[in-house]
């Protein structure tokens, strides 16, 4: 299986999910420069996480226009697997590809904390690993992680079960219905600010991010008879 | 064209005061010329004979510092030091100071700090791994302090807004609270670095006719004459273009961009342009190699229409640095720099005539031999009295104090002061993940971040404890970098190396210089003792406002080494039925 | 030259945390009298034209590309000769 | 009730690192003929009353303590009636 982790000027966890999908998975993945305009050599894209282009005027908005996102929209409609972690999630939003929008959290600071999350649907592609309901510890790192989505589109996210994950107990941010983690209609895009890739070896305080990656080398090789 | 004061006119009115030269170092300059300097070249010597560049207090006492060892790579008089750390890796580090602009604006103020102490690790070659602090306030509760929580709030922010959108964790750190810093807030950054052996970097402009590049940002109006002003009494009262605003996402990529150069090897020398921007860069890497440098001025890149050569000599404006290539290299420079979107444009050329040349087009606007403005500038043996108030202190005894009553009481209140109680409110702000190598968070004694590939990790802090150090100058001294060792060790490490930053008031006081001297021997023998050499370092006097002067306050920040990560240990109790044991003298 | 003065603010159905953080501030400041603070953004986008027709159509046209989020926001503008 | 309509940007000489980007990314998405971008905030304060001169007083206050930051930015604002 193939992994790109998409870079943009100012990415700064790509690093991070490089070394994640390594020693979790021991799968090829590729750092990609947002100039790229062909992903179809890929199985799986990572929006990491950081500050795309210093996050100036909003979040994502600016990384929207790279030539890389078209990529990205054409991939995620082909059924590859997309996942936007953090700053990869606001990107993700800003180009439609998932519902939503995150605003600056409700205390106004940067928040960076373990944080027990919720498993909400663990039969999508990235969660299957996971028990339905378990609560992880997965670290969070934003100052914008404030869900927001109108009523319309989160009661159909809910009937169509989007909402993937949920902060546990503890709302770290004001998002809408504590919610941490979504994904598209077809499932195999997921947006979610906790950082997976931070939580895959012991001596960094958790590895429960592991199962997410797991779970998307078991769907790909599902889906491929592998 | 420019409206400035010509050569008589400054010596006659005596301008070059509103400059921070005294007429004795005014006169000096006269006679090291041969003639008198003109605006722009007053302007160069300004900074460059400022105590936050020529060290002309502290250098006497700063001499005194051990500073080298079988381990020591680069000592201090680089833009940071280095160590081996064995495996053919090195680490760099260096701890900065920016207490005055934090006073005026703190989240601008601490935010530039970081980028500042990040410029000095990278351009040596190293990757920046994690960054440190050490912070001071005024007393944070009451009505009357509103604008210590202010500046405190702020400067964390400022600090957490850099160092998280640059992708570098923060990973330790110290805040106490006292009047004593009410005026001046004590704004310390410390950044850590890591390369292999061969990635070395040094800040020199060697090779004739090799050309000198400007890269990163534009050069602006911004904090010019900042170096003269973070050295003068009142921080308000000196005039001042406007205060520097850090751009980390332009750091970022500056960064990046500098790492992939230096990896070419065609760069000679590269330096940042911190305090005192172009005039110090340019003249320190000519002073290192013994050289010259000639710059064009018309093709620096600026920000704004107009600027002068004065202007753009003294300008501070954030995320530039200089960097001399290889002649016939300069494409590499650009096409590098010109993937991460950003500018590297040719200024000059370094010369064999030991001048720093200045020119505007055919003009030559300022023409000065670099050794003076580095070797030549003043030093200065202040005075030193002992202090009075020392006579009680030292005899005071301790056991005359009555044991309170209630001392569940006691423990509370103590558990409730800002500075005992929890600082989750701050490092909760700080990405301290982002790199996923950090082991222990902030939190601990001391903060461990491992080595990629290797079983390695090393362990990190900040120290300093200002009181102790008013109440007996050589033992507090000593004590802060002993408080280090032992919080290294405490997280499972070898104490390796120092650096420090040495925040005073008015060194022209002789209570202070001797309260300046006697800490700095105590640290001395301390690192002498333990095996910790300094390595780099930072000074920052005149931290006084009206007649408060802050308490003497080093700061130390050491760097040890955890040889197998099995080692790391944590200050948390893990079970219950452990045995507690109490070790010590 | 044209210069476009352009409000970008939440839509009124969206809470606005700094807003509401605000507001907090000026009531612990002494300011009883402000009963609600919506913060938003101002941007004055300098533009080579003196058409204004077409720099109404093209400015728009950025307003709804990348100055504002139209999932939480809106925006309006002013073309201001310069 | 009154609402004052708050404009706070950077002063002309202070660096802009948003507005820099903002222009770049628009070039980048072929609005050639910006030539400037500065990004500044928007602030509608609720204020409960209706002396207009006090109005005036107060907010001019609560600029120069809180939403304003002097050393960088300057603000101006109009009261409208609501
Ligand atoms: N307190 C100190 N202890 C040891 N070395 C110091 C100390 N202060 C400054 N130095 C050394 O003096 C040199 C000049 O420092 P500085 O002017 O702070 O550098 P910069 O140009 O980055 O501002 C540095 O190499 C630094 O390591």
């Amino acid at each position: 299986m193939k992994f790109a982790v998409l870079v943009f000027p100012g990415s700064n966890c790509d690093i991070d999910a490089v070394k994640a999908v390594e020693d979790v998975l021991g799968e090829t993945v590729e750092p990609v420069w947002h100039t790229t305009t062909d992903l179809s050599e890929y199985d799986a894209i990572i929006v990491p996480g950081g500050f795309s282009y210093g996050d100036y005027l909003r979040c994502g908005a600016i990384a929207n226009f790279s030539p890389v996102m078209e990529a990205v929209k054409k991939e995620a409609a082909a059924g590859k697997f997309v996942i936007g972690i953090c700053n990869g999630f606001q990107i993700l939003t800003e180009s439609g590809l998932l519902p939503g929008a995150l605003r600056h959290n409700d205390h106004l600071q940067f928040r960076c904390a373990i944080s027990p999350l919720v498993v909400e649907n663990s039969s999508t592609p990235f969660t299957s690993d996971y028990a339905q309901g378990q609560v992880i510890q997965i670290p969070i790192a934003h100052g914008e992680g404030n869900y927001y989505v109108d009523e319309d589109t989160l009661s159909k996210m809910k009937a169509n079960n989007q909402i993937v994950f949920r902060y546990h107990e503890h709302n770290p941010n004001g998002s809408l219905e504590r919610i941490a983690g979504v994904c598209n209609e077809a499932g195999n895009v997921l947006g979610m600010m906790p950082h997976p890739e931070r939580a895959v070896h012991d001596l960094l305080g958790s590895s429960d991010g592991k199962a997410l990656f797991t779970s998307i080398l078991k769907a790909w090789r599902e889906k491929h008879g592998a | 064209m420019r409206n400035e004061p010509t050569p008589q006119q400054i010596a006659e009115e005596k301008i070059y005061e509103t400059f921070g030269l005294t007429e004795e170092e005014y006169g000096r300059i006269v006679s090291l010329m041969g003639r008198q300097p003109n605006y722009t070249e007053t302007g160069i010597y300004s900074v460059m004979w400022s105590e936050h560049c020529s060290y002309k207090s502290s250098r006497p006492v700063l001499k005194k510092f051990p500073t080298s060892g079988p381990h020591v790579l680069q000592g201090p008089g680089e833009n940071a030091g280095i160590i081996d750390i064995g495996d053919n890796l090195a680490v760099s580090f260096k701890i900065e100071s920016h207490n005055h602009p934090s006073a005026i604006e703190p989240y601008q103020g601490a935010a530039t700090g970081v980028g500042g102490i990040i410029r000095d690790v990278f351009t040596m070659g190293a990757r920046p791994i994690a960054l440190l602090n050490s912070l001071r306030f005024g007393e944070l509760h009451g009505e009357e302090n509103v604008r210590n929580r202010y500046l405190f709030s702020n400067v964390v922010a400022g600090i957490a807004g850099y160092g998280n959108c640059i992708g570098i964790p923060t990973v330790g750190g110290e805040v106490v609270f006292d009047e004593r810093y009410r005026h001046n807030p004590l704004v310390n950054a410390m950044c850590v670095g890591i390369m292999t052996h061969d990635e070395i970097a040094k800040g020199t402009a060697k090779g004739v006719g090799n050309p000198v590049l400007a890269v990163g940002a534009r050069t602006g109006r911004d904090g010019i004459h900042g170096a003269t002003f973070a050295s003068t009494e009142d921080p308000h009262s000196k005039e001042r273009s406007a205060v520097q605003v850090g751009d980390p996402f332009m750091e970022k990529l500056l960064l990046e961009a500098c790492l992939e150069l230096i990896a070419t090897g065609a760069v000679i020398g590269i330096q940042d342009m911190g305090a005192a921007g172009l005039t110090s860069s340019s003249s320190e890497m000519a002073a290192r190699a013994g050289s010259g440098i000639e710059l064009d001025m018309t093709k620096v890149p600026c920000r704004e229409e107009g600027m002068t050569p004065y202007e753009m000599m003294l300008s501070e404006s954030q995320e530039r640095m200089l960097v001399v290539m290889e002649n016939g290299q300069e494409h590499i420079a650009e096409e590098i720099f010109n993937k991460w979107g950003l500018e590297a444009v040719v200024i000059g050329r370094v010369t064999d005539d030991s001048m720093l040349r200045l020119k505007w087009g055919e003009e030559t606007v300022a023409e000065i031999k670099v050794s003076t403005l580095v070797d030549d500038a003043p030093v200065y043996h202040r005075p030193s009295a002992r202090p009075a108030y020392l006579d009680t202190t030292l005899s005071f005894d301790v056991t005359s104090v009555d044991v309170p009553e209630q001392l569940t009481d006691t423990l509370h209140e103590l558990l409730r002061t800002p500075t005992i109680a929890s600082k989750e409110y701050v490092y909760q702000q700080y990405d301290s993940m982002v790199r996923t190598s950090t082991a222990v968070r902030p939190g601990s004694d001391a903060a461990v971040v491992t080595i990629r590939g290797t079983k390695k990790a090393l362990a990190m802090c900040t120290d300093g404890n200002g009181r102790y150090v008013y109440l007996n100058p050589y033992t507090g001294g000593a004590h802060t970098v002993a408080e280090s060792a032992r919080n290294l060790v405490c997280s499972g490490a070898k104490p390796m190396a120092v650096t420090d930053c040495l925040n005073y008031s008015s060194p022209e006081k002789p209570e202070i210089f001797y309260q300046f001297e006697e800490s700095c021997a105590g640290i001395s023998d301390a690192c002498r003792e333990l095996d910790t050499p300094v390595i780099s370092g930072n000074v920052s006097l005149y931290n006084q406002t009206n007649d408060v002067d802050i308490y003497p306050t080093p700061i130390i920040g050491m760097v040890g080494l955890i040889e197998d990560t099995a080692h790391i240990t944590t200050q948390s109790f893990k079970a219950a039925g452990n045995k507690v044991y109490l070790v010590g003298p | 030259m044209i210069i476009a003065r352009i409000h970008v603010t939440l839509k009124q159905s969206v809470l606005d945390p700094q807003g509401t953080a605000v507001t907090k501030s000026l009531h612990a400041l002494g300011y009883q009298e402000v009963s609600d603070v919506r913060i938003g953004k101002f941007l004055e986008v300098k533009v080579d034209t003196t058409d204004k027709a077409q720099a109404n159509e093209r400015i728009t046209e950025m307003c709804e590309k990348l100055l504002a989020n139209t999932v939480i926001e809106t925006y309006e503008f002013e073309l201001v000769e310069a």
